[in-house]
């Protein structure tokens, strides 16, 4: 048994001849905020869709739960518990918040909600774990509003809460503060430490003060591979890693 | 000459046809994201323009002029009062629209040219033929194919060495970087839109003299349109030229093979395309 | 449960009073059977369409091959009304599962050219077969068989009423599995599929499976629909199965409103009566359906349905203000 | 506002005047005119109906008044042609019925009115009508595929004995195959050598690749066998590839008058035409024919409009001769009748419903020999041929 919750090996992706992500051997631990950091170009993304299934590796292999799942479909890591959040929100924005996160929370069901002849009313434990959520991302407020019109900081949010409502052992959150007001992101810190404590968390990030207040291990990228790995304090004193970032525009 | 070796030139000329029914389909699909359920209408417009100016002039090359720049105008008046109100809608929508300008296109024409279909000559100096072994070739169907090359090179230089081009291009990446570098978008999409339409105007002239000017060939000649535009690759200029090309000689050969399924297999050659190649030959995502 | 997901309250009372209503209103009973059918089209198209955001060329298969199937089993089998039903919805949902899983494995406007492209091979396939088609001729003499249940016959469905009466019956039952479907887990994870295919996926939903059972629930409905116009016809034409059989359906439900199953009542209605109207004053009629169209797009983007309720809305929120302006006033 | 009032009350009471018209049931005759006035096969209609409401506004008074015309649009759809017709009947009590383009649209309206007890004239082109689908009610005006090869081929072979050479090219469906059969029978019955035959779909409207199939046989006749639409694309393209100079090419169904209108004589010069009708033939009621619509429309009457004149015109005549409105004794005035038609004597024969007629070969003449804009044509032969009565394939009446 591994004490990892997701080890990648030598995992890669090509476009062509331009190797975005080149051999990376990351391991996250189970319980942990583990935030992934790198200047931009870094291949940060590309490896986030590799984890997330939604771009197929060129190489290497992918273990969640000491289980394969480099080739597996992006809605069946689901069910394994894994859940995502996008960079650009991505809601269903002519539904209710509520019902965002209802159908997130049937999302777990997979097949199983092909059942057309039942009410939907029926499904109690999905609508509980949307209210469940709704209390965790506190939207309680909108909850009957459009997700298209709430505020930016608060589609954010919800954004992570749809992420939430999978239930997820290893929670993936791909830049949740990008294009968040300076105002909010305190929020949206204090959400994701909360999450913390009951999830694994993996997390693409810039805002460094986040990063470093929230995270327990920090892996940075340079070029498509991991130019080094540790805690705050230790990314924090490297020589590298500031090297890597100044080389291209200096840090936020 | 071999009866294969035949169908396969016979097959490329029809393919040409095919090309100058597409290019305009694809251009206006390529810039604009908008897919035109009249462009078989406008053709048929083309091509009753062309008879009338026929009748009055008595002049082929004259029709051969004047219909696709009427075309063209009428095009235009029609994006700018109608068209541009639906850019911003989802296919369903534009098509539905479209739909409505074909139907209304189509029963103008009958009220217009009345129901019996209509007859062009192809001009005195291109009713010859040429042999080849016991083959013949009609003169007319030689010239269309030089004009269609030669409009094929045209709409090249246009698209590819001008600066109209380079916009039209840079549209179809990102209609919104276009705006921002404060082009007039609305005037690139109404010239575009009355190209594409104009262009649709010629294929009808020019084929008017060979399959005739009917009231309902105009969901025929969409079918064709999107078979070729879909197989190239929705939006390319290349995938049209390719793919009308490719439409002609899988129909022309499919005559001398297997002739009862030689309208199914554009068909199924365009499912298979699909199928096996997301966006088309050509095609981006 | 309120009425809005209640599915025989709100729009399902609606519904009934209208097909109740239609054979009264209507020139004639036949073309309210007639419009029934085209209604079960229209809803089907919608399921697709309006809830799952999939635009179908090929309605016309599932018509056509439900109508064809019928009726043949009926010719040659001696299959009975509802069992030659049966048929029609097996035969049309497993086109539809055909066609589908085929072309929901692409999207946009390749989605809608591949269903085009079955309709045509489609259409091939019936005119070449003609042997058991009748081909361009049509298949002639399909019988519309007595209602018989549990060896008891309920009506002979000789009538045309009694015919409308059976139809409408299996309308008003298609209506609330309608409503049931667009009601449950299925039915809302087709609307999320509709707003955010990449979100659906993300949260879990393998979307090409819903995309499917979508397909095939709508296919099997159309197939019925083809089944019922054979039997009120006695006569199965190959303009079933042609592309403008698949655009009718598609224009219907669309004019219709694709936000309410009973938009697909209103616009099967609207499009089949404007046709046997306009048809008789002018043959020119056709201009106005494209006019029609267009106005639809750029005035009524909700379709006839979405006018109908915002004019209520108006005229509720009209009284409201007026009520409350006077009771100001008597205060 | 007040004229928006008015315009509304004005539509209103038209609207109610027209559907009072329609129920007011009075004693007068109808006759239901199944025309596909909108729709894809509106060339056929709009000539059709002008020809059905002549021969009713001619007609002075039957059983003691004026008769109706009301025309049924098909909408160039044999479901909803068929959908109006039950409803004429079953609303309006309906009985008397004519036109009907398509074969499908024929074929099923001759099943519905016969259900119902009707009498229902027909110029359609399937052979199933007085053939295998014949029914007690329905009658056939336009000769079967049977009598129009024998009419073209024959008198051509005879003309031409030298060409022995022909090619075909069919359509693939029941009419294509009926028109082919038949021409393979005759061809041996003359020693013609098959050479070869193309089919092709239903909704082909490009040939060359037919045409190519052709000039690789090398034959001395094309034989088109496709009709409408298509047969004037694959004639306009067989011109286009000079095979007028190689082959003599015979269209054995043509549309008659408005074919040659679409094609102009450039195309149709020296081309061989089959028809069912053309309007100089030199008889009494077709010279009064082409008078009268000169006259009243203006034009040369065509095909569609000879057709759907004499068919309600002998049905007229037959309710006058039988004296009653039951379509029974209307359809046993109509079997057997002779009557003087527009190609001559014309006989409804009763074993089968089938009207025996002439049919005509015509070959196109050059512009510069015309008479008068429509002079297209001269008639080269004509002649009655029918599959003789103990071979019919007709038994239900």
């Amino acid at each position: 048994m591994s004490e990892y919750l997701l080890e990648t090996s030598g995992l890669g992706l090509d476009y062509g001849a331009f190797s975005a992500v080149g051999e990376v051997n990351l391991k996250i631990q189970k319980g942990t905020i583990h935030t992934v950091i790198g200047p931009n170009g870094a291949g940060k993304t590309s490896l986030f869709h590799c984890l997330t299934g939604e771009r197929k590796p060129s190489r290497g292999k992918i273990h969640f739960n000491n289980e394969n799942i480099t080739y597996l479909g992006a809605h069946k890591r689901v069910s394994k518990g894994m859940a995502r959040s996008f960079q650009v929100t991505s809601l269903f924005q002519e539904l209710s918040v509520l019902e965002n996160l209802r159908i997130a929370a049937q999302g777990r069901d997979g097949l199983k909600s092909l059942k057309f002849w039942v009410s939907e009313n029926k499904n109690h434990h999905n609508l509980e774990k949307a209210h469940e959520v709704l209390n965790k991302i506190q939207l309680n407020d909108v909850s009957d509003r459009l997700a298209g019109e709430l505020s930016h900081g608060q589609q954010r949010v919800l954004e992570v809460g749809m992420a939430l409502c999978g239930s997820p052992a290893l929670l993936l959150l791909d830049e949740p503060t990008s294009g968040m007001g300076v105002d909010d992101i305190p929020i949206m810190t204090g959400l994701i430490s909360e999450l913390g404590k009951e999830h694994t968390v993996m997390l693409i990030e810039h805002n460094m003060r986040l990063v470093m207040s929230i995270s327990d291990r920090i892996t940075v990228m340079h070029q498509g591979n991991i130019l080094v790995e540790g805690s705050p304090d230790e990314i924090k004193g490297d020589e590298m890693v500031k090297k890597a970032y100044l080389g291209e525009s200096g840090h936020e | 000459m071999n009866l294969y070796l035949f169908q396969a030139l016979n097959g490329i000329g029809l393919g040409m046809i095919y090309f100058l029914i597409s290019v305009g389909l694809t251009i206006i699909f390529g810039l604009l994201n908008f897919v035109n359920f009249a462009h078989g209408a406008f053709y048929l417009l083309g091509a009753y323009l062309s008879y009338t100016a026929v009748v009055v002039t008595g002049n082929y090359w004259v029709a051969l002029i004047i219909a696709p720049i009427m075309i063209a105008l009428i095009a235009w008046v029609c994006e700018r009062t109608l068209i541009k109100r639906v850019y911003h809608l989802p296919h369903t929508y534009q098509i539905l629209v479209t739909l409505g300008v074909a139907l209304i296109i189509q029963e103008l024409c009958v009220s217009i040219w009345g129901p019996i279909g209509k007859h062009i000559s192809p001009p005195d100096s291109l009713k010859g033929v040429f042999q080849l072994g016991d083959f013949f070739y009609p003169q007319y169907r030689l010239f269309v194919i030089g004009f269609a090359a030669v409009v094929a090179i045209l709409v090249w230089l246009l698209l590819d060495k001008t600066k109209f081009g380079a916009l039209v291009r840079a549209g179809s990446e990102d209609a919104e970087t276009v705006s921002l570098l404060g082009t007039h978008t609305h005037r690139l999409f109404s010239i575009t839109f009355a190209l594409g339409v104009g262009l649709a105007g010629l294929a009808g002239v020019l084929a008017a003299p060979i399959r005739g000017i009917h009231p309902f060939v105009g969901p025929e000649i969409l079918g064709i349109a999107f078979v070729v535009v879909v197989i190239g690759g929705m939006g390319s200029f290349t995938g049209a030229l390719v793919g009308g090309l490719l439409v002609g000689l899988v129909q022309s050969l499919m005559t001398t093979i297997w002739p009862q399924g030689a309208s199914l297999m554009i068909y199924g050659a365009m499912a298979f395309v699909i199928l096996l190649r997301p966006y088309g030959l050509f095609g981006r995502a | 449960m309120n009425s809005k997901t209640s599915i025989f309250r709100g729009i399902t009372l609606i519904a009934l009073v209208l097909i109740v209503l239609m054979p009264f209103i209507l020139p004639s009973v036949t073309l309210a059977t007639e419009i029934l059918i085209f209604a079960l089209a229209a809803l089907a198209c919608n399921l697709l369409l309006g809830y799952t955001g999939l635009l179908s060329f090929g309605q016309g298969i599932f018509f056509g091959g439900g109508a064809y199937s019928a009726s043949l089993v009926m010719i040659h089998f001696n299959f009975g009304l509802i069992s030659a039903l049966l048929i029609s919805i097996l035969v049309g949902a497993a086109l539809a599962f055909i066609v589908g899983s085929l072309s929901i494995r692409r999207t946009g406007i390749y989605f809608v050219m591949l269903t085009l492209a079955f309709t045509q091979m489609a259409y091939f396939l019936a005119y070449t077969f003609s042997d058991w088609t009748g081909g361009d001729n049509g298949l002639l003499d399909v019988p519309r068989p007595a209602l018989n249940i549990l060896g008891i016959t309920v009506s002979d469905l000789k009538s045309s009423e009694s015919f409308y009466a059976f139809v409408a019956i299996v309308f008003f039952v298609v209506f609330v599995f309608a409503r049931r479907v667009i009601h449950s887990p299925f039915g809302t994870t087709l609307v999320a599929i509709r707003e955010n295919e990449n979100r659906s996926s993300a949260v879990g939903f393998s979307t090409n499976h819903f995309k499917l059972v979508a397909f095939v629930i709508s296919g099997s409905i159309t197939g019925l629909a083809g089944a019922l116009y054979a039997m009120l016809l006695n006569f199965a034409p190959l303009s079933n199965i042609d592309l403008v059989m698949s655009e009718n359906i598609l224009i219907m439900t669309i004019i219709g409103g694709t936000s309410s199953l009973l938009g697909s009542l209103l616009g099967a209605g609207a499009i089949v009566l404007l046709g046997d109207v306009l048809s008789s004053i002018w043959p020119r009629w056709m201009m106005i359906l494209g006019v029609a169209l267009i106005a639809v797009v750029l005035f009524l983007p909700g379709g006839l349905w979405g006018g109908v309720t915002s004019l209520f809305n108006k005229l509720i929120s009209n009284k409201k203000n007026k009520e409350e302006s006077s009771t100001e006033v008597s205060k | 506002m007040t004229n928006k009032y008015i315009k509304c009350t004005a539509l209103a009471i038209s609207v109610a005047s027209l559907s009072g018209a329609t129920l007011a049931q009075d004693d007068a005759v109808t006759i239901y005119g199944v025309k596909s006035m909108s729709g894809a096969f509106a060339s056929y209609g709009k000539y059709a109906d002008m020809g059905s409401k002549l021969a009713v506004d001619q007609y002075g008074e039957l059983l003691g008044e004026k008769p109706n015309y009301k025309v049924i649009d098909t909408e160039g759809n044999a479901g909803k042609a068929l959908r109006k017709v039950q409803e004429a009947i079953s609303q309006k009590d309906a009985k008397f019925f004519d036109g009907g383009t398509l074969s499908s649209t024929s074929l099923a309206i001759g099943k519905e009115v016969n259900k119902s007890g009707g009498v229902f004239i027909t110029p359609a082109g399937a052979d199933e009508l007085t053939g295998v689908d014949c029914n007690a009610s329905t009658f056939r005006w336009s000769v079967p595929t049977y009598g129009a090869i024998r009419e073209t081929v024959i008198p051509l072979f005879k003309e031409h004995p030298e060409k022995k050479r022909w090619y075909t090219i069919t359509p693939q469906y029941v009419f294509g195959e009926a028109l082919l059969s038949n021409a393979e029978t005759v061809f041996e019955e003359l020693g013609i050598e098959h050479v070869g035959n193309s089919y092709h779909s239903l909704q082909e409207q490009e040939f060359s690749g037919y045409l190519t199939n052709a000039m690789a046989s090398q034959p001395d006749v094309l034989l088109i066998l496709n009709f409408g639409a298509q047969s004037s694309n694959t004639l306009r393209q067989a011109i286009n590839f000079g095979l007028k100079n190689q082959m003599t090419i015979l269209v054995t169904w043509s549309s008659g008058l408005e074919q040659f209108q679409e094609l102009s004589a450039s195309v149709t010069e020296d081309v061989y035409f089959g028809a069912q009708y053309w309007h100089t033939v030199d008889t009494p009621l077709n010279n009064q024919l082409v008078k009268d619509v000169k006259d009243v429309y203006g034009i040369t009457p065509n095909y569609p409009l000879a057709a759907d004149y004499i068919s309600t015109k002998i049905l007229l005549d037959a309710i006058a001769q039988a004296g009653t409105t039951d379509p029974t004794a209307v359809a046993n005035a109509l079997e057997g009748k002779s009557y003087e038609g527009p190609t001559g004597t014309e006989t409804v024969r009763a074993a089968d419903h089938q009207v025996l007629k002439n049919y005509y070969l015509l070959k196109g003449k050059a512009a510069s020999k015309m008479n008068d804009s429509d002079d297209y044509a001269d008639i080269v032969s004509y002649g009655k041929s029918f599959p003789d009565e103990s071979s019919l394939e007709c038994s239900g009446i």
